[in-house]
């Protein structure tokens, strides 16, 4: 390739686009992620009256972003499940790339749960003095701990790169701790369930928010289950669609269409029982959990703007109606269709999880509240970009010089010809 | 506990607050802050940011004109009793509630600020400080030494003016008393009330005037379907504000400005 | 790999334990002297007094803790021995009527509410038994203060896994707390805490 | 978190959930660990170019795999196990067994016209072995080899003396930003580095001479077949690199290829004829 | 050993797993965590001995007794004294906080007393005859008052003015109370009497807005905004049917002849039954007691038809002064002082009590009047005043406070003087004493051995929750026990004739331009309150923050305001800036003010408004 200083790293037969390219796509989104930082660092030395939160919004913005990133980051305990418990090997070709953006999801959630705690100096109480009864001790722990899961799976991908390998000591541990991996895809499995499950408890024990409290079984509210199931859902869906725009940026063949296929079947399945299951929950909780509790479940609908629309557009809009393309072989087959599903069902996810946050803080207890409204500021928003910022940077760095699609350099065979290639318009984001 | 031989003998305080006598002057509130070290508005704070462990509300029975009836309701921490829905929700076992008393405590020093137990609170009794605490130049000479005052980045809330109760215990072990007069203790909003609209005592004797305030017909509790059994009882003769006890009436989304 | 691979792998591991165990629990206190000389030995034996003489509780059952000059000025308003440090004492004190900056040792932190009077009237618990034998020492040590959280080595000195091992004495919160247990008297944080 | 710390207590809540906390520590502490160890063992005993060769050849292409009876036709299709080390491989020693290959004394193979003298054995990495009377090996590129690498820009050949391992780096070259390792066919002790002008060769002290060691060594009537599916492979490459497609119509490579696809990829390309990862 | 790279790297290394297993970072970690606790800026309460101690409330006449809780002699919390005769144990929100106020960052701490003094005494030596010195006390009946009127019968031209007091009250008395608008639960005479007097009386509540005191109410009767003048004579028009009763000027029964009930109804929008109804209860469930706002003729005449005087509105005696303060200035309206004669006007605004506005005094000074205020903040008449004086605040000073409204008979109680006042704050008593040339330093100890002398009332000890007859109280002790918190209450004189009520109706009111109607639903505030009061307003929306006013939708909208606009408050007596709330729970028409420093003084209750935005 040409100009390429940074040849050396970039592993051997994969096409990357020159240096400064690269440096010109990672240039904005450093400076979004250095704005990011800045208003994170407000939060921090300010403190949180910088957000527009509040003592009935006492939750917000982010920890929408952290129930949301984590439930699509999903992808990489599910797909390492799949590949290393199921052995299900065709999903090889994207288990790296599901790591590097678990991995991304996850830190980033914990950098934002670091700020939105009011005293981070304090932040490891939870693990000295634990309560073991509370969902968010849960979620903790397993998070810290999947987290560092993570990094370990993320270590071979980077002991990979053309350059680091020849170094003996990391060529010969990448070798062995990938024999290992699937110990670690194990306890990740392990993990990711009480994990995501507990994200859904944390809402579903909620004895005094009627709205977000359910019944279930043993310590769980059902919304522990249903996030399980909805977190594996959404997260195969998540790696095709991230897949798929990769490939779309950078113009390349990075894994075999029937890979996207398969992902997106596995997807439809999960989302299929998702829809069902919460049905069901929801059959009961209007009819049986919140009118016990001295709250009519009509009630909850008639504060604008949150009408009866809002679970109608959760539940088939964006669960049912997904769910079915992506089981249907003909529509799976057009890759626009499979695409928009799993975008659909991001969405469906990304819907429920405010929900679950927003809305049961929006809605009033006592007869005598008001509905509120909650708007973040600058500074919220702020945080919440240099997430999206950071993960686009790690992502887009891992692309560049690991090999996060092994099929990728065999599918460069069957790449249109040259001369094709120079008339296409350059994108910005070509590696 | 004041002998240590002696096995305590559990209390459980209540309230009974007779919501015909109140008068919404706001004298509680400001008695409160006075004894909890409250510290004055941030000038950014409004209604949702402020810290006030007791809060009066305004309701009224939705009527137009003359049709129209207003009452006022002090709400302060329900101390509820049955799986105190705040106390599970704590991540690092900063919320209890002491079983001699019945209070629910809640300590800032071990609270790291993720506020679930805000988002767990049926009755939004909660209080998260979102600036440092600040007094006027030489006001901090008239902070009560008997409360701590808290940092920025906590949730605080009406502990029955613990600190009241901390006093009245030494008090009586200087005195040489075994145990503390049961009014030596009286939290700060129950002393102010210009009404006398507040009855503290312990619910757990049947014989004292907020038991049997309690037990009155006229008596009941904010959300008692939710079965947290709150340890404050409300009064009032009025139907209409019996009412508000219950859940929020659909459609009724109509605001008060002193709401 | 031959064993001096190891070598400086095994240089950096030394150094950081002995700066960790040997150096750092020195260089986090900073040591305060206190502003008199004062002696509990000649007050206690010699004076023959008791420590609630000095010490004592007010009538609404507070601590007074370290006395004030007044109390002091009471005997030594002019010296009674012979002693550099009384006459010292009264010249820079006395005298002019200023209140010496005592350090206490063994204060607790301002969330603490410790009720001297209850532990030693109901509970019948020896000054000893916290405080040590503050009272045969013929000076005082300085103030150990650590350095970021300002609080004395006193009340938060040992490391955690020490209290584990101990049922009485000490002012960590850990000490209260294993007392109490074993005297059945945790019920909340606000116990002790305000 | 501990039991002496306050707010403990040995209720079913504690034991089971501190429990799995522990549990899930210790299990990805010991992977950690384990992996070390075992990586501290690889690399005293030394099995780092093994390790390489095998890492490699796992990233190899399926179509690059192909077991060498594939490549002669007894099987349809058949992915190598043993990472081409036949030294391991039953069903290869069958094979042999049924009719055994020999290096056939100076004859000729000539595929587009580059020489392949059969007496002697191929690796499918593109080195020779020829076992010399004094009970030396000579190792050297073969003829496509030397033709793809043309005069090398750089070059590291082992010093006498040092181990060379099968399918471990024999040496490295570099050509036109190509950083290609050819891997050693045989084990064995670097006597020498010598030979002709403008071609360099290994003479070996092999660790064993008798038929074994040299088993996972193509020879014979093995090498023609194996180096018409070579060329495919070199086609396949040059077209995947965008150079136009020359060697169908079965004209003889120049001696110096990489000069003829200037625009091509040359590290590609070397990667994959040289069966690098 | 070469420092090559990668022994570098394991140097690191070894250091990092090293340092793990020392207590440095566990340390490290504890110790931010407690630095956490001991977080920089939060401030370390004073320890020390806890007493408590007894005084009066002076930040109103109700002068209720509290008791403070000390430590180390600091006040740190305030309550009330619940066997109290006259305050029953009350206090109020601003009353709870008190202790607050020296360290309001608003409060004045020193000003130029010495030249405001100069600046004084060669103004009073070169006022012209016609011109007079006057004082202007906005709380009469104290000592610090006869002071000033003894100094103004000393000066030549000395001039006393006080606004007029209000006839007293007598609740226990009352069976029924008809308030126009009276905020009787925000404050209005002594808030613990009202609150033991309000079990005993009925309460009907006549008000546009749904205030406090409507939502207390036994009956709210929304009126029409400014029409209870209309109610009134309804009323009177139905009570007067069949009796005759004496001193009813002329002109009213002819005014109420026009108002039978259909047109008061129409006027008032209350209806026709309602009004008999209200006009039958007033009758026959008595003693019947109208409150008004302050001074309302039409009240006075309501109670006159009713036969309040005597029953429910008492004549008061004064607490007995030394007899030689007796050749004092008499107590005169500022309305009757002629306009541009003040050359030296001296104002008492160290207490609350309701001010008349700057345009009412402004016309009254001749050129180059030199106008000396006494107050605790620059707010007030600070603004207008050529020298603003500081003054000691609650609880710094010793003062009487004279009995509220609602004490049928005097008392005399001293103020708490807990903290010690800065340095470079005046007393207005002695400085006007001083310009005078009279003593003044011991007029309250000499007031009450005048008292004492009197042998009349009893005396109310906290300490001890008793009241003994003032005769039985050795003189020496009787000051003691007041400055220990103690109150002097009056006996009734049974004989006492029934106060003269004031008839004195307005001449046809000029008809008004300003398009809203002024509502009063807030307490007035005093001139600081704690900054714990924003518990109330800014964190809370129980009261309406101070200066602020609130709007129906429709007449905000019509002024073109939205709630947070900022906006000014024009009445025939001045304009205030104030901040808007809309709110629709106030009636249109009518424009809710709050309490405040500026705001009362321009509205009194009812008066009319206009709001426009700045």
């Amino acid at each position: 390739m040409a100009n390429q200083i940074d040849k050396e790293f970039i592993s051997r037969g994969l096409k990357r686009c020159s240096t400064s390219k690269f440096i010109l796509w990672m240039a904005p989104w450093v400076a979004l992620l250095i704005f990011g930082l800045y208003s994170a660092g407000l939060c921090l030395v300010k403190g949180l009256n910088q957000t527009n939160m509040d003592n009935r919004f006492a939750f917000g913005l982010w920890i929408f972003l952290d129930l949301t990133v984590i439930a699509l980051g999903a992808g990489a305990f599910f797909t390492g499940f799949l590949v290393y418990i199921l052995k299900l090997h065709e999903l090889r070709a994207v288990i790296n790339s599901a790591v590097v953006i678990g991995l991304v999801c996850y830190s980033g959630a914990v950098c934002v749960l670091a700020v939105d705690v009011g005293q981070p100096l304090r932040a490891w109480f939870t693990f000295w003095y634990p309560n073991v009864h509370s969902m968010l001790t849960e979620v903790t722990f397993c998070i810290t701990c999947y987290l560092t899961v993570l990094a370990i799976e993320y270590l071979p991908i980077v002991l990979k790169n053309r350059r680091l390998r020849e170094i003996p000591a990391f060529l010969v541990f990448e070798f062995q701790l990938h024999k290992l991996t699937y110990l670690l895809a194990g306890v990740g499995t392990f993990l990711s369930f009480f994990h995501q499950g507990s994200l859904g408890g944390l809402y579903g024990v909620l004895r005094g928010r009627p709205f977000a409290f359910r019944e279930g079984f043993f310590v769980w509210p059902s919304t522990f289950f249903l996030f399980i199931i909805s977190a594996a859902a959404v997260g195969p869906s998540f790696i095709l669609l991230t897949t798929w725009l990769v490939q779309k940026i950078t113009r390349k063949r990075l894994v075999r269409v029937e890979v996207l296929r398969l992902l997106g079947r596995i997807s439809g399945l999960m989302l299929a029982v998702y829809v069902l299951a919460k049905t069901v929950d929801t059959l009961i909780w209007i009819n049986r959990t919140s009118p016990e509790r001295g709250f009519p479940a009509s009630q909850y609908y008639s504060w604008n703007p949150f009408g009866t629309w809002i679970l109608f557009a959760e539940i088939v809009v964006f669960g049912l109606l997904p769910a079915l393309v992506l089981l249907t072989p003909r529509l799976r087959a057009r890759t626009g269709w499979l695409v928009a599903a799993a975008a659909m069902a991001c969405g469906g996810v990304a819907l429920n999880r405010f929900v679950m946050t927003v809305q049961t803080l929006a809605l009033p207890t006592l007869s005598f509240d008001r509905f509120l409204s909650y708007t973040p500021s600058w500074q919220e928003t702020g945080t919440f970009l240099a997430v999206v910022a950071y993960g686009v940077l790690v992502y887009s760095f891992s692309f560049r010089y690991f090999r996060l699609f092994p099929e990728e350099r065999d599918l460069q065979a069957a790449a249109p010809p040259p001369d094709k290639r120079e008339e296409e318009p350059i994108l910005a984001g070509r590696y | 506990m004041t002998n240590p031989n002696k096995p305590v003998k559990a209390a459980r305080y209540g309230m009974a607050i007779d919501l015909d006598r109140c008068s919404g002057c706001g004298a509680c509130m400001v008695a409160c802050a006075v004894e909890n070290n409250v510290p004055p508005a941030h000038q950014g704070a409004n209604d949702r940011k402020g810290l006030t462990w007791v809060r009066v509300y305004k309701v009224d029975n939705g009527g137009e004109g003359d049709g129209r009836r207003s009452a006022f309701i002090p709400v302060m921490c329900q101390h509820c009793g049955n799986e105190t829905p705040c106390v599970h929700v704590c991540p690092q076992q900063a919320v209890d509630v002491d079983p001699s008393t019945g209070v629910v405590g809640e300590m800032p020093e071990r609270c790291l600020g993720c506020r679930y137990c805000m988002a767990a609170c049926p009755y939004h009794a909660r209080y998260f400080n979102w600036w440092d605490p600040a007094w006027p130049a030489g006001m901090e000479k008239a902070l009560n030494p008997d409360v701590s005052p808290r940092m920025r980045g906590v949730v605080e809330k009406c502990n029955f003016c613990h600190g009241r109760w901390h006093a009245a215990r030494r008090q009586a072990v200087a005195d040489g008393k075994s145990d503390m007069e049961p009014v030596a203790y009286l939290p700060a909003c129950a002393e102010a009330c210009p009404a006398k609209a507040i009855t503290f005592g312990d619910l757990n004797d049947a014989a004292s005037p907020v038991a049997v305030a309690a037990k009155d017909c006229n008596s009941f509790r904010l959300l008692e379907k939710l079965d947290t059994d709150p340890k404050i009882h409300y009064i009032s003769k009025r139907d209409w504000v019996r009412r508000i006890a219950d859940a929020p009436r659909p459609g009724d989304g109509k605001e008060s400005r002193r709401g | 790999m031959r064993i001096s691979g190891y070598i400086p792998f095994a240089v950096g591991a030394l150094t950081a334990l002995a700066a960790g165990w040997a150096a750092f629990p020195h260089a986090i206190y900073q040591n305060r002297r206190q502003p008199v000389n004062f002696s509990h030995k000649v007050h206690t034996t010699t004076a023959g007094q008791k420590c609630d003489d000095c010490h004592s509780f007010r009538a609404d059952g507070t601590f007074a803790g370290i006395p004030t000059l007044d109390k002091c000025a009471g005997c030594h308003a002019a010296p009674m021995g012979t002693t550099a440090a009384e006459k010292d004492f009264i010249d820079r004190y006395v005298t002019p009527n200023r209140e010496p900056q005592w350090l206490a040792y063994a204060r607790q932190p301002e969330n603490v509410s410790f009720s001297h009077i209850t532990h030693v009237k109901s509970g019948g618990m020896k000054c000893e038994t916290c405080h040590g034998n503050e009272g045969e020492t013929d000076s005082l040590r300085p103030f150990q203060q650590d350095r970021i959280s300002g609080y004395s080595r006193d009340i938060w000195g040992r490391p955690i896994a020490h209290s584990a091992f101990r049922t009485e004495g000490g002012m960590k919160m850990d000490d209260c707390v294993n007392c109490h247990r074993s005297h059945g008297l945790t019920h909340s944080c606000l116990d002790c805490h305000k | 978190m501990l039991p002496w710390i306050y707010g403990f207590s040995w209720n079913t809540g504690h034991i089971v959930f501190l429990g799995a906390f522990y549990t899930v520590l210790v299990i990805v502490g010991t992977t950690v660990v384990s992996a070390l160890w075992r990586s501290r063992r690889s690399l005293r005993h030394q099995e780092t170019e093994e390790i390489r060769w095998h890492a490699d050849f796992h990233d190899l292409p399926a179509a690059d795999r192909v077991c060498r009876h594939v490549l002669t036709g007894e099987f349809k299709k058949r992915q190598c196990p043993h990472a081409f080390d036949c030294r391991e491989c039953d069903i290869h020693a069958k094979l042999i067994e049924s009719h055994p290959l020999t290096v056939i004394a100076n004859s000729d193979e000539d595929v587009f016209g580059m020489d392949f003298p059969l007496d002697r054995y191929y690796h499918r990495g593109h080195t020779w072995a020829r076992l010399e009377d004094d009970g030396t090996v000579t190792v050297g590129l073969d003829d496509l080899g030397r033709r793809l690498l043309g005069s090398p820009d750089s070059l590291e050949l082992p010093l006498p003396g040092e181990r060379l391992v099968a399918n471990g780096t024999a040496f490295n070259i570099r050509k036109r930003g190509a950083k290609v390792r050819v891997l050693s066919p045989i084990d064995g002790e670097v006597l020498a580095v010598d030979g002709p002008a403008g071609e360099w060769r290994l003479r070996i002290k092999p660790d064993s001479t008798d038929e074994r060691s040299f088993r996972h060594l193509l020879r014979g009537p093995e090498v023609k077949p194996w180096l018409m599916r070579e060329m495919e492979r070199l086609q396949l490459a040059l077209t995947a690199e965008g150079a136009a497609p020359t060697l169908a119509d079965g004209g003889v490579p120049v001696s110096d290829i990489s000069a003829s696809y200037p625009g091509t990829d040359w590290d590609a390309v070397c990667g994959k004829m040289f069966l690098e990862g | 050993m070469t420092t090559t790279r990668r022994n570098l790297f394991k140097l690191a290394g070894g250091a990092t797993v090293g340092v793990l297993f020392t207590p440095a970072p566990w340390r490290l970690l504890t110790d931010t965590a407690l630095l956490s606790e001991t977080w920089p800026g939060v401030p370390v309460p004073r320890h020390g001995e806890v007493t408590f101690q007894f005084g009066n409330c002076s930040l109103c006449p109700a002068g209720c007794a509290v008791r403070a809780r000390s430590v180390a002699n600091q006040p740190v919390s305030l309550a009330g004294v619940p066997a109290h005769p006259l305050s029953h144990g009350a206090l109020c929100a601003f009353g709870i906080a008190g202790h607050h106020l020296p360290y309001h960052p608003d409060r004045l701490k020193s000003g130029p007393v010495a030249a405001a003094d100069a600046a004084v005494r060669t103004a009073l030596g070169q006022l012209r005859d016609t011109e007079r010195c006057a004082v202007l006390d906005l709380r009469p009946g104290r000592t610090a008052s006869w002071t000033y009127r003894r100094a103004m019968a000393a000066i030549h031209n000395g001039i006393y003015l006080a606004p007029l007091e209000p006839v007293p009250v007598n609740l226990a008395a009352a069976k029924t109370v008809l308030s126009l608008g009276a905020p009787l639960f925000d404050n209005w005479g002594t808030p613990g009497n009202v609150i033991a007097a309000r079990d005993h009386f009925r309460l009907i509540q006549v008000e546009p807005v749904e205030s406090r005191t409507a939502a207390m109410a036994d009956l709210w009767l929304p009126i029409r905004p400014d029409s209870e003048e209309a109610l009134v004579l309804g009323l009177a028009n139905l009570l007067l049917a069949d009796k005759k009763v004496a001193g009813l000027p002329a002109g009213f029964t002819d005014r109420v002849r026009e108002f039978p009930p259909t047109v008061a109804a129409s006027r008032s929008g209350i209806g026709e039954q309602q009004i008999a109804a209200l006009a039958h209860e007033l009758q026959n469930n008595g003693p019947a007691l109208v409150l008004g706002a302050n001074g309302s003729p039409y009240a006075a005449a309501l109670n006159l038809i009713l036969g309040a005087p005597g029953h429910t509105l008492v004549s008061r005696r004064e607490a007995p002064v030394p007899d030689e303060w007796k050749k004092a200035a008499p107590v005169s309206d500022l309305a009757s002082v002629r306009d541009g004669s003040i050359g030296v006007l001296l104002i008492d605004e160290s207490v609350t009590g309701d001010a008349p506005p700057w345009s009412a005094i402004q016309p009254k000074l001749a050129n180059k009047a030199v106008v000396v205020t006494f107050a605790w903040s620059k707010d007030g008449y600070g603004r207008q005043a050529t020298y603003t004086l500081p003054t000691a605040v609650y609880p710094e000073t010793v003062d009487d406070i004279p009995p509220a409204v609602d004490s049928p008979a005097a008392a005399f109680r001293l103020s708490a003087a807990w903290i010690a006042p800065p340095d470079g704050v005046a007393n207005p008593a002695d400085f006007v004493g001083a310009l005078a040339g009279i003593a003044v330093k011991d007029a309250l100890q000499e007031r009450a051995a005048a008292i004492r002398k009197s042998g009349r009332g009893s005396l109310f000890v906290p300490s001890s929750a008793t009241s003994t007859p003032a005769r039985d109280v050795k003189p020496d002790d009787f000051w003691k026990m007041l400055q220990a918190g103690a109150t002097w209450i009056d006996d009734v004189d049974a004989n006492a004739a029934p106060p003269k009520l004031d008839l004195a109706f307005p001449a046809e009111a000029p008809n008004q331009v300003l398009p809203l109607v002024v509502a009063v639903t807030e307490p007035d505030a005093p001139a600081l309150v704690s900054p714990l009061l924003s518990k109330l307003y800014q964190e809370s929306n129980l009261h309406l923050p101070p200066q602020s006013v609130a709007l129906h939708p429709s007449d905000a909208r019509s002024c073109g305001l939205e709630t947070g606009s900022h906006a000014r408050l024009e009445t025939g007596c001045g304009s205030i800036a104030v901040d808007v709330i809309v709110d629709p729970d106030v009636p249109p028409g009518v424009v809710e003010v709050s309490g405040g420093p500026g705001i009362r003084k321009i509205c009194g209750a009812s008066s009319r408004a206009r709001v426009v935005r700045s």
